[in-house]
């Protein structure tokens, strides 16, 4: 039908004016998909063309020994890093190489640093307050106010990642475990469809271990989740599958036991560890 | 007198030097009359009194020329004395008899009268002074002399000239006088032989008398003219081209120097120095201190300020150091705050204690003037002398920074503070270190400058804003980042001046600046790691 | 509404309400009282007041972006500058022919560089609609197009410091240019009317003080409602953590443009009233010492506090005013050691110091209170 | 909060005292001579010697007696090279210290922008130094040259003396080179100089880079004519220009610089060696060989304590317009500013050049012109002078604009700008349209 008619029937979403951000389409395959990605620094290979696929929904663990890689990964899927050759696709519809950072984070991919980076002049409530899913524009941000279900949504965060009586204290005061809380937390906001989550645990308490290990795997459904953790222990207690990272490619996938129980994993870690 | 005759007495003179002093002891009292001559002439018989004076060569006709030439000939308003005035300084005035040479000490400036010269006659002076120098046994005083001939012949000299130029041994200085004369030929006469002549000379007065046989109405000479003038074309524009570049280079070496030490404050040290400008300063008076304590051997002063500007500077910085900055530990803004209040308190500092006029610091003989490449390129010394020296220092820092214990320890501290200390580097003291060299090189630069530019309490701030634009350019914390762009950045000013005119040169640059920190956030020369984040 | 916001926040009522008290003393003081009377406050300290109060609105436009955006910029005496031409421009048009060469159209320094007619770019200024939106419009065109090309490329740190110092210094070699027509180094003076109003009449002057006044008011409430708005937030977040901003989905390069923008168009408006006040302008406004002078200012006063910067430039001021008086030789001793002891001795600047007393009192850091922000910079 | 809300407010309130306190007291008393001259900042340089010049001739006047039984007192500030701090301080001197006249000043855009205040206040100044002219204001007094006292003379004498044929106008871009510079142009072009004898270049204050500047003006010099630099290069860039003529060997005797903004104080930081012979024009030089300026000079060596302490031209304006102040206040037998603007119209003291100077009608004075070439003790051997006093013109005849402007403050006429062509008080429009048609 003309142009004309589709403008006067107001009911639909035509194609032509979708928007190009629409909802991960994920119908078809994957929800994040790397293919033969390649990145190095001054010579140095960090990323040697890796290929990895994540499932909606899944929670995948990623570990490998210091330099595998790990993290310049997640530079390269939220968009800090560009890699030199292969392609990083965002569902079906998104090539993440061609966007920025915030384009991505809008997208729908969370991201918790390794150093737990929060705004510590800012108070724990306001830290959640800039992370939520709002419209992020200049103007809608100055006339922003706080709803109600706002404050809701932020109180629930607050409970989960237990910093309620902290909520009006600047964040630079919180303890390093706190910080990766209210990171997380952060993210929780952000309500992504996809997590990277790299060394959550890194100065915890045993306790604090186990309600992230329970809080991540309660995601995992909803959210496609990704961890990079050095802690084993932590790992097994989580993973469902395992990607091992050696040297910017994938050493080995499959379940913790297979994992641990492959030549060629244990061989680097020994070597590693030795 | 007639020509020829002033010239064969010229001769005669010369010829019998020592019988002329003989004669010249038992004075007849012929000085007093030309002296008396000169001193009552009026501005058209002026000439004439001061060939008489070259002509008598009388022994010391030299030393009344040249004191005449700088209005020392002065005669004593009671006695009607004629004096030489050998100091002139203050308000009494050393003075020694014209004629006897023998000194009559001190005078009131009020009781002598000045014997007059003016611009004019001073020209004919010149042309006096080189006449008698075109007899001085060193061929090198002959053709310095034969060259300042050139366009200032005229007939009164041009047959003595023509004389000369038969007995003239040296082929050199015989190419000159005949370039010399030429220049009359083409001017007066028109003659073409003489075009030949000046063919090929790169000399702008050679070139200036052709251009005006190039306007002639004489087709011949026109033609010849125009020929001699293309076959040097080519090698002016080269000239021009090396001299801009020279241009360039020069003011390029003075940014470097003054923001060298800034590069190492401010760049290794993330210091913002406001009192940079200052500490320069202190380096330039140091020179001038220098020179007062040595009166009459500037160059001696001058080399021993290189040292002396140094500590003088370094010391400041490190009291700086210690009794500012080291409170204001990775809080750049704030340093930029306190030694923004250094510098005002340093300036008024040295208005109150020395003076808030210019002081002098006197050029050694060595370093003024300038390197003849030819006639039409030649290379002022005292710039050449500072990019020399800029040179110097960078290298000097590049082997403290490079191979030194202190360098070493200055970059494990610049890259990680905690790691260098827990490795037993004493981080303050590396700190008062840097500063203090730092602070020094920047005194070294305001040695240099003192020879270029003034030496007063606003010195410092007309260059702080080009280091900081130098330092940023080239990449923080990179010293060859500091070189290279100041280097590139004197370049293209001076490219620019010549047809954009010294401001809109200046603006232009700054434009390119900005843009291109656009394109390279982190400047010429980026620090990698750590150090750069933030 | 974000405007209403701050209007409901104590230290910005307390704020108000002290300026509008000494607005009004000031204006009592100097009408109700003869001359001669110790406490009658002359047309002379009127203007100087009223000079103080344009450099506080330009220093509360600086601690927006230094402060809250972590943007050093040394270069916004430009703005205030440019402000201040746009301004000029138009009294110089209000002149008219009472010049001294009396030409109705072209300002005495054209007319006796024997410039023939009017640069394009002084037609409209003659109107005070105009003049008055250029003197927003230019500082923020330029502010747009400078901060867009510096915060797209991410130019940071020192770096943006030293190329907006490039910016002013060019902009005042520029200005110094005769060509340029503006005056050159002698800039634009002899001002006559402002809107019909007799600039050399004290009643006019006392005007010019309370407009300046109240547009300290309204450029303090506009500062405050971004800081303690969402958007203030964000650009503290920009300025602790850019990286992070970045991935929780804010465009970090339109939060500091439209910061940058918004303060440059305060430093024109504070430029614009300066100008009247102190009968000329001219290129030393661009010059970069001056630039550095305000960032000094509101580092005295106490950064990412509004009202330190207005304490810190209206004190500095103060100070200069009675140094170059009392003590003609020796002013920058006394000036510059200030500036020594305060970073030294006081780093969080006044507006700290009367913080801590504060907290002694009470402990009132709500959710969106600035001293918090401040406190943790340091 | 209450301690906060009490520092706030004493800060403002102290603001309003402070400044308001100093509210004139004492109206009798000692005679209040304000002195409005730079000591910091980049003026300082020229200003801080009128400063105490202008304390030297007070203490001078004291130690005779004052005047009108009345001590002088001077109230000294500091507008520390900033103009519009200048204007403010004006105002201060005015409104607060009551003073009764101001000496002050030196470059122009500090003149213009304490010209308002002045004029509003009806307060007097005497400003001391060489300008652009164009201007005469019934509150100022202009002891220093215009144009044609020291501009035209100067050429005249290197056209007709020495025989320069080609001119380089150097200047700082400013308001007086700029002017100075128009003027002369005009001048050369109606003595039948061509246009392409005529190099004009300006440069920014304090440039400290001349190479290729210098090395043009060479060019332009080696083309056979006679070439001469009128500098009007203002201060601090005159010390490098003057370095990079002496290396490139640019002697006096191929070129000659005259200079209208070095005086002995400028020399005195420079190395004279390399410069003997170039050129200055003023009204007065230190070694002007009179007996009044001996005196004078061994009067300044004693207050500075400096054996090396130098005069220089604008301080004889400085003694000019002081003297001429108090002729005046001893004619009107009062300090009042209105008895004195019209007591010191025809006011005629003695200059330190062996002459007298008068005040004319259009606030100007007459004052000789000498030529002094630079000798190697940083002083000027006089080399020709002016044979009688010329007077100073307030509005140019060389530049259309003011051709026919006149500038008379007695009664009736008591004018600024009067029209001669059209008989009225104030340039008007369509004469200037059809000047700048011209």
């Amino acid at each position: 039908m003309s142009i004309m008619t589709e403008l006067a029937n107001r009911d639909r979403v035509f194609n032509f004016l979708t928007p190009t951000d629409s909802p991960v389409d994920v119908r078809h395959g994957p929800i994040l998909y790397l293919e033969d990605v390649t990145v190095s620094f001054d010579g140095f290979r960090a990323i040697n063309d890796l290929n990895l696929t994540i499932d909606d929904g899944e929670l995948r663990c990623i570990i490998g020994p210091n330099g595998a890689g790990k993290t310049t990964m997640m530079d390269i899927i939220t968009g800090k890093t560009a890699p030199d050759t292969g392609s990083v696709w965002f569902g079906s519809r998104h090539n993440l190489l061609t966007m920025s950072e915030p384009e991505i984070a809008s997208l729908g991919i969370g991201r918790k640093f390794q150093k737990p980076s929060v705004f510590e002049a800012l108070t724990v409530f306001e830290n959640l307050e800039l992370a939520m899913a709002t419209d992020k524009r200049v103007f809608p941000t100055l006339t922003a106010t706080m709803k109600p279900e706002y404050r809701d949504r932020i109180g629930e965060v607050l409970e989960t990642i237990g910093l309620k009586d902290l909520m009006h204290r600047p964040a630079g005061i919180l303890s390093h475990g706190q910080k990766q809380w209210l990171e997380i937390g952060m993210l929780l906001m952000q309500r992504p469809r996809l997590l990277l989550v790299d060394e959550p645990v890194a100065g915890m308490t045993e306790q604090e271990m186990e309600r992230t290990a329970e809080l991540l795997t309660s995601l995992a459904g909803k959210q496609s989740v990704v961890v990079v953790e050095h802690d084993m222990g932590f790992v097994r207690s989580i993973a469902r599958k395992v990607t091992v990272l050696h040297q910017g490619s994938v050493l080995a996938e499959g379940t913790m036991d297979q994992v641990s129980n492959d030549p060629e994993v244990i061989k680097v870690y020994l070597g590693e560890e030795a | 007198m007639s020509i020829p005759r002033l010239l064969t007495m010229l001769l005669f003179v010369l010829l019998m030097a020592p019988v002329g002093t003989a004669m010249a002891q038992q004075d007849d009292g012929s000085g007093e009359k030309l002296l008396e001559q000169l001193a009552d002439a009026s501005p058209a018989s002026t000439e004439e009194a001061l060939q008489a004076i070259a002509a008598s060569g009388h022994e010391r006709a030299r030393a009344w020329l040249e004191a005449y030439g700088n209005n020392r000939l002065s005669r004593v308003k009671d006695t009607g004395e004629i004096v030489i005035v050998l100091n002139n300084r203050g308000r009494d005035w050393t003075v020694a008899d014209a004629v006897t040479g023998e000194n009559l000490g001190e005078m009131s400036r009020r009781d002598l009268d000045r014997i007059a010269i003016n611009n004019a006659v001073r020209r004919q002076l010149a042309g006096v002074l080189a006449m008698l120098d075109l007899y001085a046994e060193d061929p090198e005083v002959r053709e310095e002399a034969a060259r300042d001939l050139m366009g200032k012949v005229d007939e009164a000299v041009l047959d003595p000239l023509i004389g000369r130029l038969d007995e003239e041994p040296v082929a050199a200085v015989r190419n000159r006088l005949e370039q010399a004369v030429a220049i009359y030929r083409v001017e007066q006469e028109g003659s073409i032989e003489a075009v030949d002549v000046l063919a090929g000379s790169l000399h702008p007065r050679a070139r200036a008398a052709l251009n005006s046989a190039v306007a002639s109405e004489n087709p011949a000479l026109k033609a010849a003219a125009q020929k001699a003038l293309l076959s040097v074309e080519q090698k002016l524009k080269m000239n021009r081209a090396a001299e801009t570049l020279y241009f360039g280079l020069s003011l390029g070496s003075v940014l470097v120097l003054a923001a060298i030490g800034l590069a190492i404050t401010f760049g290794v040290m993330g210091v913002i120095n406001m009192a940079h400008g200052e500490l320069i300063m202190l380096g330039a008076y140091t020179t001038w201190g220098m020179q007062q304590l040595l009166p009459g051997q500037p160059g001696l002063a001058l080399i021993l300020s290189i040292p002396a500007g140094f500590l003088v500077a370094a010391l400041a910085g490190i009291a700086i150091e210690r009794s500012v900055i080291q409170f204001l530990k990775g809080r750049p803004l704030e340093t930029l705050l306190a030694t923004f209040g250094v510098s005002l308190i340093l300036q008024q500092l040295v208005r109150t204690v020395i003076s808030p006029l210019n002081r002098t610091v006197v050029t050694p003989e060595w370093m003024s003037g300038s390197l003849v490449i030819n006639d039409a390129l030649s290379l002022t010394l005292n710039r050449m002398y500072v990019l020399g020296f800029a040179l110097l220092v960078f290298a000097g820092l590049m082997l403290i920074m490079r191979r030194t214990r202190l360098g070493l320890e200055v970059r494990a501290v610049t890259q990680n503070r905690a790691m260098a200390r827990s490795m037993g580097i004493k981080a303050t003291r590396v700190d008062i270190m840097t500063f203090a060299l730092g602070s020094g090189v920047a005194g070294l630069a305001g040695v240099a400058l003192s020879q270029l530019t003034n030496v007063g309490p606003n010195l410092g701030q007309n260059y702080i804003i080009d280091s900081f634009m130098v330092v940023v350019f080239g990449g923080v914390g990179n010293l060859w980042g500091t070189l290279v762009a100041g280097l590139t950045l004197g370049t293209i000013n001076q490219l620019l001046e010549p047809w954009a005119g010294a401001v809109l040169a200046k603006i232009i640059v700054l434009v390119f600046i900005i843009l291109f920190i656009q394109k390279r956030p982190r400047g010429l020369f980026p620090q990698k790691g750590r150090a750069a984040e933030g | 509404m974000w405007l209403a916001r701050p209007l409901q926040e104590r230290s910005t009522q307390l704020f108000l309400g002290i300026l509008f008290l000494a607005l009004i003393a000031v204006t009592a003081l100097h009408l109700a009282l003869p001359e001669g009377h110790p406490l009658h406050v002359s047309a002379y300290t009127v203007t100087l007041l009223g000079k103080y109060l344009c450099y506080a609105l330009l220093a509360v436009a600086v601690d927006l972006v230094s402060g809250y955006l972590g943007i050093l910029s040394l270069g916004h005496g430009a703005f205030f500058a440019l402000g201040g031409y746009a301004m000029g421009m138009y009294l110089m048009r209000q002149i008219g022919d009472r010049g001294t060469y009396g030409d109705p159209v072209l300002p005495d320094f054209m007319v006796f560089l024997n410039w023939q007619e009017l640069p394009w770019y002084w037609y409209g200024f003659d109107m005070a609609w105009f003049a008055f939106a250029m003197v927003l419009l230019v500082p923020g065109a330029l502010a747009l197009v400078f901060g867009w090309l510096a915060f797209r490329s991410r130019v940071t740190g020192v770096y943006l410091s030293i190329i907006t110092q490039a910016l002013t210094f060019a902009l005042m070699l520029a200005f110094f240019r005769n060509e340029m027509g503006f005056g050159g180094n002698n800039g634009l003076t002899d001002f006559r009317e402002i809107l019909g109003f007799n600039l050399r009449s004290d009643a006019t002057r006392l005007g010019l003080f309370i407009a300046t006044g109240i547009a300290l008011a309204i450029g303090y409430v506009v500062c405050r409602g971004i800081v303690t708005s969402k958007l203030g937030r964000v650009s503290v977040a920009c300025r602790d953590a850019e990286a992070r901003t970045r991935f929780l989905g804010y465009r970090v390069e339109r939060v500091q443009l439209f910061v940058f923008v918004v303060s440059a168009m305060l430093a024109g408006v504070a430029g614009a009233l300066y100008v009247p006040q102190v009968g000329i302008i001219n290129p030393s406004e661009f010059s970069p010492i001056f630039s550095i002078e305000i960032v000094v200012w509101v580092a005295l006063g106490g950064r990412a506090t509004l009202y330190g910067a207005v304490i810190g430039a209206i004190l500095v001021n103060y100070a200069k005013t009675v140094f170059t008086g009392v003590m003609p030789d020796a002013w920058l001793f006394a000036l510059g050691a200030l500036f020594v002891l305060v970073t030294v001795f006081l780093p969080q600047g006044i507006a700290g110091l009367l913080r801590k007393r504060r907290k002694t009192t009470d402990d009132g850091s709500g959710p969106s209170d600035a001293p918090t922000t401040a406190e943790a910079t340091a | 909060m209450t301690t906060f809300k009490n520092r706030l407010a004493s800060v403002v309130l102290a603001a309003a005292m402070g400044t308001g306190a100093t509210v004139a007291l004492a109206q009798e008393g000692p005679i209040k001579v304000g002195v409005l001259h730079s000591l910091s900042g980049t003026m300082a340089i020229s200003e801080t010697a009128l400063k105490d010049t202008v304390e030297m001739l007070i203490q001078k006047q004291n130690a005779e007696g004052g005047l009108l039984g009345r001590q002088l007192e001077a109230v000294v500030v500091d507008p520390a090279s900033n103009w519009p701090l200048f204007a403010e301080k004006a105002r201060e001197l005015l409104a607060q210290e009551k003073v009764d006249v101001i000496f002050g000043n030196w470059t122009s855009v500090s003149r213009k922008s304490v010209l308002p205040v002045v004029e509003e206040l009806n307060g007097l100044l005497f400003y001391p130094v060489q300008y652009e002219g164009e201007e005469s204001s019934e509150n100022v007094f202009y002891t220093g040259a215009a144009p044609n006292q020291q501009a035209i003379p100067a050429v005249d004498y290197l056209m007709n003396s020495i025989g320069v044929e080609r001119w380089v106008l150097a200047g700082t871009d400013y308001v007086y080179p700029r002017t100075t510079n128009k003027i002369l142009e005009t001048y050369l072009m109606d003595q039948g100089v061509a246009k392409e004898d005529i190099m004009i270049n300006y440069t920014p204050f304090g440039h400290s880079d001349w190479q290729n500047i210098v090395s043009d003006i060479k060019r332009f010099g080696s083309a056979g004519k006679k070439t001469a630099v009128v500098s009007t290069i203002n201060g601090d860039a005159n010390v490098p220009f003057y370095r990079e003529l002496g290396n490139q060997g640019i002697s006096s005797t191929d070129i000659p610089v005259v200079a209208f903004s070095v005086g002995e104080q400028e020399l005195s930081g420079i190395d004279t060696g390399p410069l003997v012979g170039h050129l200055a024009a003023w009204n007065y030089f230190m070694s002007v060989d009179t007996d009044a300026n001996y005196d004078f000079i061994d009067q300044w060596i004693e207050y500075t304590g400096d054996e090396e302490a130098v005069t220089n031209d604008p301080m004889e304006a400085h003694y000019i317009g002081f003297n001429m102040w108090v002729e005046a206040v001893r004619k009107a037998e009062t300090t009042d500013v209105d008895a004195v603007k019209d007591a010191i119209i025809g006011v005629t003291v003695p200059n330190l050049t062996g002459g007298y100077a008068a005040m004319m009608p259009n606030h100007h004075i007459t004052k000789p012109v000498l030529i002094g070439e630079i000798q190697d003790n940083g002083q000027f051997a006089i080399v020709w002078q002016t044979p009688s006093t010329v007077a100073g013109d307030a509005w140019s005849d060389f530049l259309p604009g003011s051709r026919d402007l006149i500038a008379d403050w007695r009664a009736p006429m008591s004018c600024g700008n009067f029209n001669v062509k059209e008989g009225k008080c104030g340039a008007s429009a369509g004469e200037q349209a059809k000047a700048a048609a011209e």
